[in-house]
């Protein structure tokens, strides 16, 4: 099959959900000149009224975007990186996310907002967040975290058909990975979850650039002859409980890979889950491997220790195992 | 520009409407049969009903915590209103959203907001919508001189102007946000010399004399519709009752005496409805009598949409769950 | 001993510290007129210098805020309603959050942030949130949450003089309640947990207005004979974990009760920890009691449902007991 | 009024350090030295100079994450800077920031910020603290054009107008916001009309020219000083290289054209650092030899800073768990 890398399957979505639906249009900061690839040539093809340039206005233009789909458009609001969408919050959490239950089902929020989490390249603690789980705590987002180009294209296209907000969050680590892409039209719903390896002797979690970690750790655990079963959520808000928990009560063990940080990560929203409805599965403490609880280093000797690792899930793996 | 007898009549008709339904409010939550936080626009109803007489009936509206007057001047019905300032299941929000958060999508009113400066570039972004539907509608954003220091009125009014969009924001400038006077916070005249910032244009209006507001905002709104883009209209106007309902409010007014009894007199005096009909009966629009009979009329109006309300079943205790999303989940 | 309602602790502790320290001065909407009593009289005692009327720009004065701290100067930020504070979300999270970290240690940033959660009053969506796990996901915040008079003012106390910016949530349905408060000055220290009832069977932690909760229905537990130890973490971040280990390595059941959205709360995040490193000592499967993943609705006949309850706790407690 | 030698000639030196140090940065980057985002300030150096030196040394300074330049124009020593664009342990910030958030508080520098809009407010607070510690200061932030767009410069504005704080915002009109023109995102000519909505004054001025920034920038500081409160400054200034160093932002440019060759070339002819040598020369200042001897020991600066830099222990592992908080916790 056809191979794209992440990037060029937000484009193929982004574009091909365009072509189909005039109503759909997007916004974010030099948005026509497409700085990191999903938006080239959409100027060219779909004018300047539906590929915005912004000023430096998040909050503004996040309110625009909602407002615009309060009367039938359907905005695709670009953030370029994650850490600006704290600007945009209120808009965010006041507005997109409370619209539709706080007045009675009179308004429709079909907005998708999509932002690239950049970490791990030297920028620091104010370009490096991964802000998802400040996001998961908010009742009226849907959140999809898609790890591959297939998951990516597919859920993209199923966000932007969406008439509820959804937000999708890009992983820095994974964006030129490349991966299978059918050249016809699919989807991938929204809140199913997906299986990325097959195992029975435990069951690791991963979270967007950890699926890929995940993976990797699996493929060495095979080696030591342990059989690990690689989830991916995919979606985090509705979070498809059924996979994991099935998962577990196969395996019995548990290990939730994250690249937020570790409080109040999505990791632990996992890990509470299994705690509650799986626990009679569970034959040893459920390992959570996720980014620690200190901001993001610039220098590259420090960046390197806070992250989830392969070797940090093959270690936590081994602690449930032992 | 003449003003259609009819149009007078009518604006007169929602002035009252809006006063007799916030005096109610003041019964019920006094009565603790309303409860969270209520906000009255008693002494604002020329600013309201002017500016949404100016509109076309489905042009678009977005308001404030203040947030009764602005769908009644924009022409929606009494008792899903009401039903839902009682909490009831026939509340135009099903009870979902209580007083700060009223909408009438049916009559254009796409929701008031209670964050302060919120809806502001939501409002943009309808006109934004229309525009790109090319509906030749209009959008008028409702906020006070409080919201005019947040972020979102600087990004929005800059947005509007950057992209001519069919906008029209209305500052309804009460003097106070709560119990701060704008004369403090606002570090300018009037808000609307903030619209040169914008290079659109800013208008400063009489905001008890519903005619003056009716003819300004018309004139934004022809703007708009010519695709010349947005405008400021700042209303200069006041609250009669405190900010908001309630023990607290009431308390906090009588001991703070933030606003003297001289400027709230004179004020008083300037009651937009007593002035509003005087002039109709002047110009001989309506006789005193028909002018009696409209009051009285409204009045019934909001009795029937409390005995409504009141008849009305209280939401399921379900419905809670219900409604979060507009595409349920597929798993 | 003396006692004093818990809006009363806030103000004395505000008091007493803006009396000790001329650098400590607060900020917010309308304070001078202390709407809700906690800077009673503050304007006459300490002056419009120190007792300061903010425009509506919670950025901005969120900013001004940590920048006064960055100078030397001690501010109290009153957002008054929680739900405000998304507002100034960037401020909060990319500098005070990020500035001590980034700056390698060259800035403090002592600052305290206010807000009174304001939920079960019918003021529906945009007026009820309970934003602290947001929070929670963000490294660089102490985040205290104090349950009652007694620990709202030692808590607030300790807050005031640390160097590092601290939020203090309030819970707005124990805000007429009542407790002992000595008059002599004391602490309570940040990150230390307190237990609340001593008991063996179960434990439940209990997050804010969920203490009093708890200790309700540890009350009702009682009297069918089933000795419930409530603790309260008092500190969110950084949280007493050894408080709450050691009291399930004693009980072997957890119930914990929250009033936050149940996704990525407070609860999910104790659930975690315990589900990680007290696993050994569970006989049952936690139990997390939270509010639903729902919009907070208005109607008292909705909102009721939302929330929890002594009720819900009871039964949560029998699940762990069967 | 009169500007010493001394004073003249510090700024030609700070200039020259400036440039010196971004052509290095550039090198470095280029040669996979120096990660992360580096966005350099070659074209910018009379902005950054001649406000930096309007202050007096302790004054507070708050940037962007163009980083580098203000706080090298505020005095700032080389080497510890050069070391954290390094990631060393001996950086400014010990290796925690990078490029794009420099500080160094000894010399008044609280931070350059890369969160565009985020320092506005903390200016205002830093003036707030000098103006409640009575300690004389003034607080300047440099913004971009871009910056201008976010609603923090509204509320900052307002705040350090009704507060009348002693703070300078200085936007340093480049032109572009990344690719995005100014003429395009700000919704009117000069970014220092929106003064005017702000009761404060608001001035352009030829960021090319050290001397006229120099003098507006001390005007504002005097005004600040004395308790007049703030002002707003725009410096005309222009970028010579792209936004950010690296492949991606080269190829954006290329391909897109946003700045047109005649622009650009015209701008090239105003190169800040010659026109002000020349000045200096024809002033008798300086003679071309002393100017020489200035460009060289400022070379050599950076590439003695460089070498500090290299030769500088990486940080221990251990630290990237360590300085989250100033006061450890007790439990
Ligand atoms: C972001 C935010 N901050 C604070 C509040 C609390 N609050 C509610 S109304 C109000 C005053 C608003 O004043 P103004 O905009 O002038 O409107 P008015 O009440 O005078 O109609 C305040 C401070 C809020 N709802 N939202
Ligand atoms: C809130 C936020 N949005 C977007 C960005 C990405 N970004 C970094 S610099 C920049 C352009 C800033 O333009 P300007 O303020 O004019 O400063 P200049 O780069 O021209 O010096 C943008 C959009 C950011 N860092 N922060
Ligand atoms: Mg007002
Ligand atoms: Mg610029």
């Amino acid at each position: 099959m056809r191979e794209l890398n992440y990037l060029q399957a937000i484009r193929e979505a982004q574009f091909e959900e365009m072509k189909r639906d005039p109503k759909v249009f997007i916004m974010g900061e030099d948005i026509t000149y497409s700085i990191y690839g999903t938006t080239a040539g959409f100027l060219e093809e779909f004018g300047a009224e539906r590929v915005r340039n912004t000023p430096i206005s998040e909050s503004g233009f996040t309110g625009v975007g909602i407002g615009a789909a309060l009367v039938g458009m359907r905005p695709i609001v670009d953030y370029s990186i994650a850490s600006f969408i704290f600007v945009a919050m209120d808009q965010l959490v006041s507005m997109a996310a409370k619209a539709t239950y706080m007045y009675g089902g009179q308004a429709k929020v079909p907005i998708v907002f999509r932002a690239v989490m950049f970490y791990g390249g030297g920028n620091a603690a104010q370009h490096s967040d991964r802000p998802y789980p400040s996001l998961m705590n908010v009742p009226g987002l849907k959140i999809i975290m898609p790890a591959t180009p297939y998951d990516m294209k597919g859920l993209l296209k199923s966000a932007i058909r969406d008439d509820d907000p959804v937000f999708c969050f890009e992983d820095g680590t994974v964006l030129s990975s490349t991966g299978p892409v059918p050249e016809e039209e699919y989807l991938v719903p929204i809140g199913i979850g997906d299986i990325k390896r097959e195992g029975t002797d435990v069951t690791i979690v991963g979270i967007a650039g950890c699926v890929a970690l995940a993976l990797q750790a699996a493929e060495a655990l095979a080696q030591e002859g342990i059989s690990a079963e690689v989830i991916d959520p995919r979606t985090l808000v509705p979070m498809d409980k059924n996979i994991i928990l099935e998962s577990v009560s196969k395996t019995g063990r548990l290990v939730v890979a994250d690249p937020a940080h570790k409080t109040c990560s999505a990791a632990s929203q996992v890990a509470a889950i299994v705690a509650e409805e799986g626990f009679w599965s569970l034959h040893a403490p459920i390992q959570v491997v996720a980014t620690a609880d200190v901001q993001i280093p610039f220098s590259p000797t420090l960046e390197q220790q806070v992250y989830p690792t392969k070797e940090k899930i093959v270690e936590a793996v081994h602690k449930t195992m032992a | 520009m003449k003003i259609s007898n009819e149009t007078l009549i009518e604006m007169l008709r929602r002035m009252y409407r809006i006063r007799h339904f916030e005096e109610k409010v003041i019964e019920l939550v006094a009565a603790g049969e309303l409860i969270g936080a209520a906000h009255t626009s008693i002494g604002e109803e020329a600013t309201h009903v002017g500016a949404c007489m100016a509109l076309a009936p489905d042009d678009y509206e977005m308001g404030t915590h203040r947030s009764h007057g602005h769908p009644i001047a924009k022409g929606a019905a009494l008792k899903p209103l009401m039903a839902e300032l009682l909490g009831r299941a026939t509340g135009v929000n099903r009870g979902k959203s209580g007083s700060m958060h009223l909408a009438d999508f049916s009559i254009g009113s796409l929701g008031e907001t209670s964050i302060v400066g919120s809806g502001l570039p939501a409002a943009a972004g309808a006109a934004l919508g229309a525009k790109m539907l090319n509906n030749g509608k209009v959008s008028l954003c409702f906020f006070g001189d409080g919201a005019s220091s947040q972020g979102t009125f600087h990004e929005s009014m800059n947005l509007a102007s950057i992209w001519k969009l069919p906008v029209i924001y209305l500052c309804e400038n009460n003097g106070y946000a709560v119990t701060t006077a704008a004369s403090y916070s606002v570090s300018v005249k009037d808000v609307a010399d903030r619209a040169q910032g914008y290079d659109m244009p800013g208008v400063v209006v009489d905001g008890q004399d519903v005619i003056a507001v009716y003819e300004v905002v018309q004139q934004a709104a022809e703007r708009a519709r010519k695709g010349n883009g947005p405008s400021l209209v700042e209303a200069k106007t006041y609250r009669y009752r405190e900010h908001a309902e309630g023990a607290m409010f009431e308390s906090v007014g009588k001991a703070s005496h933030y606003r003297g009894d001289e400027e709230y007199n004179s004020w008083l005096k300037r009651d937009p409805i007593i002035l509003f009909r005087a002039k109709l009966v002047e110009m001989g629009v309506i006789t005193e009598a028909q002018a009696d009979d409209l009051n009285q009329e409204t009045h019934e109006e909001v009795l029937e949409a409390v005995t409504y309300a009141k008849e009305s079943p209280l939401p399921e205790q379900q419905e809670a769950f219900e409604g979060l999303y507009s595409t349920p989940i597929s798993a």
